[in-house]
């Protein structure tokens, strides 16, 4: 009998494969680490695990002052530092019913939309890289380049700025900035068609994000996503408007929505937006108004004894902060509620029963940045 | 040329040592030509496409090593890669490991057996000519499927089994494609192929044959858009993930001398080959299968990568329908024009 | 439904189990029982607030007690609600709401690693943020960990 | 001896090396990887007999395809990579009365020069008059193994497809 068991008998179906993808991987874009239960080349199963670069960010934030927690915020969402910078003052300013002067609004304005210009440049970019375009990767670190000269001529800093205060901004732009930010935006209109060359009209492209990472609207709303990825699943929400904070209910914009909810709509939400904030921008430029950037803040900042759950509409989607005060001049709580926490929990549901290959787009399509997700 | 030949035969015979000698002397010396011959022309190659691919991506690529544009970076870089550890992973089945990249390599080498350079300038007009190509380049999927499974990395399995399949299916359409002109000449050898454009190339009669030639090629050189088996994104880069040092340049030097060969034969079979005036036919030669080289590095600067099954679809649902609809209107007009 | 009418809704329903209630601009803020705060939270859905925000955790130390804090919201009308939910340190244990929504999963998640609220019916209450084997729950006011060193402002 | 003895020799030895490797080796996947160099080794036996096509094709079907084929096979079932084989099993003695029997008649009929098929081989191997015999002559018994193969295709598609409807 022993020598007739050369072989088990082999299992009908075929066996399920385990296969890590993280932390260390090029397509999750930071040190997150993806179980996928794979049938053949199929997944059928996804586990993220989170939390490879957390520090406890709201701990550090609970023991710094009010105007110290800034730089920390820096760090978050490192591809939209201006974005954090913004949700976190704002939080504060409601809280202590701050007042914040025109000019300072608007600059904020100026800043916050470059930024998400920027932030969406890295995204398609790096979505390329996904799919196996290397050149648009190229293009789009080009334009955000020059998006970051702007930002060093007027903070001094490329990618953690620190630059917004609570109640207003702490210096005035560079004499410089109009003109060199008109002439950028002149510059990068012209190059969202050639994105749309090298991307979006490709068919190989279209074939590979179209119909894939389908997220209904009943799902989306369940998970609370936010941002783009909602936008893609056709609900017509942004913050900017339908919650409008700072001074964005004097612009006019449209909030580009997807209609089949895929990889392919969320892409093109972010590329139209992209356009949007252009808008913004030069109607802030525009009506830029003279006058003071700081408002009356009192030297030590102690807000009154309650809480606030403030938020903004980042890139990424709702960037919401909870700030506890008990008084002091540390926040007793200050907990972030990030976009991409949130988005990336819906992954489980609707990565299953794609392949590996379209497991990277549908990650990429959620955008995730993993300094904010594990703060 | 045959006159040297029979001289240098003749020389060791009149010294009383037999024959297998001088044979075997000049078979290493024309091996050791075509090593020579692939390593330069790779090194160029590899430096070419960093050049291309920067200067698509509005970069300058390499630009420091060896002074003019960089042009010394490849040479550079396969000293590094030979100076460096030669590591092989603890689980991996050492053997297998060992062998993988010679078994890629040789096949790499041996098809350029019959790469006819020139009127004379080819190793070995074999009768059976394009069918050798064919054939030898399948063992490079063995190569490819060791090194996956030795490596004992689930990537690398994955990345391996990708390219089996990818190789297998497309080498289908690839035959096929080329069958209207081996049709129209009567004949496998490479010389009387090339010696048959006098007139006219055959892309032009062949165009549908050419193209799909081209795509199918494309895909057996694992490169984009059908770079599936190494897809960094998906799979980090496949079957050679685990591969470092010599051992990856080994590897590299195999892929694109791959790519030369599939230049060169669509050159051979489609351009007319060394055909072309003014200039001696090897630099024509030289020219076509640059170009095409060129054709392929631009496309994979360019497109994105498809996914599995849509490979798989197009090779089979589309490909090969057209590559036999070719074959079948080419054997008609053949009839038809007697 | 205006912060004021959402209140009131829930005050006529629950009664005992509303402790404290505020307006605050569009927004309706209600401390609650945490016996109840399962079906407070679903009578909110119902009511339009279809959309968690977020929930945070707070260790209120000075009354022994640890506070959950729900945001809702709705994307057809600006209405939005906080439900403060607070508990003993104790016994910190709250009814999850992932059965409610599934963005809670998350939520629930961070805020037993970090805060160390239990919640009852969480269908993978597993750490979160820090890893695995990780003594303690830092954000509680009382986490002591001998590598962090307290920061004293010059 | 000439040359080309001297190489029959060699890739003989070469040959037989690898096919006692296919049956003798632990592991399935080096018994799969010496069959490839085993039909190669073939392979180069029909070059030396100047049957350059078949030596082709050889290689692309059985290296290309179907060893290829074996090793996805055995790599899609992990559980047979992992562990070791046992060579031998109660049907030793049978199988080798049975070997030894082949042997036998292979090494006689050679030795006494028997042509096993029937006619002569042709003058000449060369691809084109072989597509024209296979054309002509022996049209018959060519397009009988097409379909016979076509048939068995089609019964494994259907076998395949059967099963997984069942899933």
């Amino acid at each position: 009998m022993e020598q007739t068991e050369i072989i088990e008998p082999i299992q009908e179906t075929m066996e399920e494969m385990y296969v890590n993808m993280g932390p260390q991987h090029p397509s999750t874009h930071g040190v997150l680490r993806l179980m996928l239960k794979l049938d053949g080349e199929v997944v059928t199963e996804v586990t993220p695990y989170i939390g490879y670069l957390h520090r406890c960010h709201e701990k550090i934030g609970e023991n710094r002052i009010y105007t110290q927690v800034i730089p920390y915020t820096d760090r978050l969402d490192y591809l939209a530092s201006m974005y954090n910078n913004f949700g976190y003052v704002l939080a504060v300013e409601r809280l202590m019913g701050l007042q914040v002067p025109e000019r300072a609004e608007y600059m904020r304005v100026i800043l916050a939309e470059m930024q998400r210009i920027a932030s969406h440049l890295i995204w398609m970019g790096t979505f390329g890289l996904d799919l196996g375009n290397f050149t648009i990767f190229m293009y789009c670190f080009r334009e955000r380049e020059k998006i970051l000269d702007l930002f060093e001529s007027v903070s001094g800093q490329r990618l953690n700025y620190s630059f917004y205060r609570i109640g207003g901004m702490p210096l005035d732009l560079p004499d410089s900035f109009l003109t060199d930010c008109k002439a950028f935006l002149e510059w990068f209109k012209p190059r969202l068609p050639e994105y749309d060359a090298v991307m979006t009209d490709n068919i190989i492209f279209q074939k590979r994000v179209q119909g894939i990472g389908k997220l209904d609207q009943k799902t989306a709303i369940d998970y609370a996503i936010s941002g783009p990825m909602l936008r893609g699943s056709g609900i017509k929400w942004d913050l900017r408007r339908n919650d409008p904070y700072s001074i964005y209910d004097r612009f006019e914009f449209e909030i580009p929505v997807g209609s089949a909810s895929d990889v392919w709509d969320r892409y093109m939400v972010r590329r139209l937006e992209m356009a949007e904030s252009v808008k913004i921008v030069e109607q802030a430029l525009r009506d830029l108004p003279p006058g003071e950037i700081m408002g009356k803040v009192p030297k030590k900042l102690k807000p009154p004894a309650g809480d606030i759950y403030s938020r903004v509409e980042s890139p990424r989607g709702e960037l919401g902060f909870y700030i506890a005060s008990d008084g002091s001049e540390k926040p007793y709580r200050y907990k972030v509620r990030s976009p991409a926490f949130v988005n990336l929990s819906v992954l489980p549901v609707i990565g299953p029963g794609h392949l590996v290959a379209d497991m990277v787009a549908i990650l990429g399509s959620i955008d995730i940045v993993l300094g904010e997700v594990d703060r | 040329m045959e006159k040297t030949l029979e001289r240098f035969y003749a020389a060791f015979a009149a010294l009383g040592i037999p024959w297998i000698v001088p044979q075997l002397i000049l078979m290493l010396v024309v091996a050791s030509l075509v090593i020579l011959f692939i390593s330069v022309s790779v090194m160029f190659m590899i430096w070419w496409e960093r050049k291309i691919s920067a200067h698509i991506q509005v970069r300058y690529g390499p630009m420091r090593v060896g002074g003019w544009h960089g042009w010394a970076q490849s040479i550079a870089d396969g000293i590094k890669l030979l100076i460096k550890e030669d590591v092989i992973p603890a689980g991996a089945d050492k053997l297998v490991f060992a062998l993988a990249p010679m078994i890629v390599f040789a096949a790499a080498l041996a098809a350029y057996v019959i790469i006819p350079f020139g009127p004379n300038l080819i190793v070995r007009d074999l009768n059976i000519g394009v069918l050798f190509y064919i054939s030898i380049s399948s063992l490079t999927v063995v190569g490819i499927i060791m090194a996956g499974w030795s490596s004992n990395n689930k990537y690398s399995v994955l990345g391996a089994l990708r390219s089996a399949a990818q190789a297998v299916s497309y080498e289908v359409p690839l035959v096929v494609s080329i069958l209207g002109v081996i049709m129209t000449v009567g004949s496998l050898s490479m010389i009387q192929i090339v010696e048959a454009q006098q007139r006219i190339w055959f892309v032009i009669p062949q165009f549908a044959g050419f193209l799909i030639y081209l795509t199918a090629a494309l895909a057996e050189c694992n490169r984009l858009p059908f770079d599936i088996p190494e897809a960094e994104s998906e799979l980090v880069a496949g079957f050679h993930v685990e591969y470092s040092g010599m051992r990856f340049a080994i590897f590299f030097l195999a892929e694109y001398a791959n790519m030369f060969t599939v230049a060169a034969i669509a050159t051979t079979l489609f351009l007319g080959g060394w055909h072309g005036p003014l200039l001696p036919p090897w630099l024509w030669f030289l020219i076509k299968t640059y170009f095409i080289i060129f054709v392929m590095m631009w496309l994979r600067w360019t497109l994105a990568r498809l996914r599995v099954d849509q490979l798989m679809n197009l090779g089979w649902k589309v490909l090969l329908p057209l590559a036999f609809l070719n074959m079948g209107i080419t054997g008609l007009v053949l009839v038809l024009l007697g | 439904m205006t912060p004021d009418e959402i209140i009131h809704a829930v005050r006529s329903q629950f009664g005992e189990a509303i402790k404290a209630s505020e307006v605050k601009g569009v927004e309706a803020r209600v401390d609650v029982d945490r016996g109840k705060s399962y079906e407070i939270l679903l009578a909110l859905k119902g009511m339009g607030l279809d959309y968690l925000n977020c929930i945070s955790s707070v260790d209120r130390i000075a009354s022994g007690e640890l506070e959950a804090v729900y945001n809702l919201s709705s994307l057809n009308e600006p209405a939005k609600a906080m439900v403060r939910v607070r508990v003993p340190r104790e016994d910190p244990v709250i009814q999850s709401a992932v059965a409610i929504w599934n963005a809670a999963n998350w939520h629930e998640r961070e805020a037993y690693d970090l805060m160390g609220i239990r919640f009852d019916g969480h269908p993978d209450l597993r750490r979160i943020l820090t890893s695995e084997d990780w003594v303690g729950h830092p954000l509680r006011k009382d986490y002591q960990d001998e590598r962090l060193v307290p920061y004293e402002p010059a | 001896m000439t040359v080309i003895q001297v190489v029959f020799f060699l890739v003989a030895a070469f040959t037989t090396g690898a096919a006692l490797l296919v049956v003798l080796a632990k592991n399935i996947v080096h018994c799969a990887i010496a069959l490839v160099f085993t039909f190669f080794g073939v392979a180069a036996l029909y070059v030396l007999l100047d049957a350059e096509f078949l030596a082709a094709v050889q290689v692309l079907l059985y290296v290309g395809g179907i060893t290829i084929l074996l090793l996805f096979a055995i790599m899609l079932t992990s559980r047979i990579s992992a562990r070791g084989v046992k060579i031998m099993n109660e049907q030793v003695g049978v199988s080798a009365v049975v070997v030894f029997a082949i042997f036998a008649l292979m090494a006689i009929a050679s030795l006494k020069g028997l042509a096993v098929v029937g006619s002569p081989p042709p003058a000449s191997y060369a691809t084109a008059s072989l597509g024209r015999l296979l054309l002509t002559t022996y049209v018959l018994p060519f397009e009988a193994v097409s379909i016979l193969l076509l048939a068995a295709m089609v019964g494994a598609i259907i076998l395949a497809r059967r099963e997984r409807e069942k899933d």
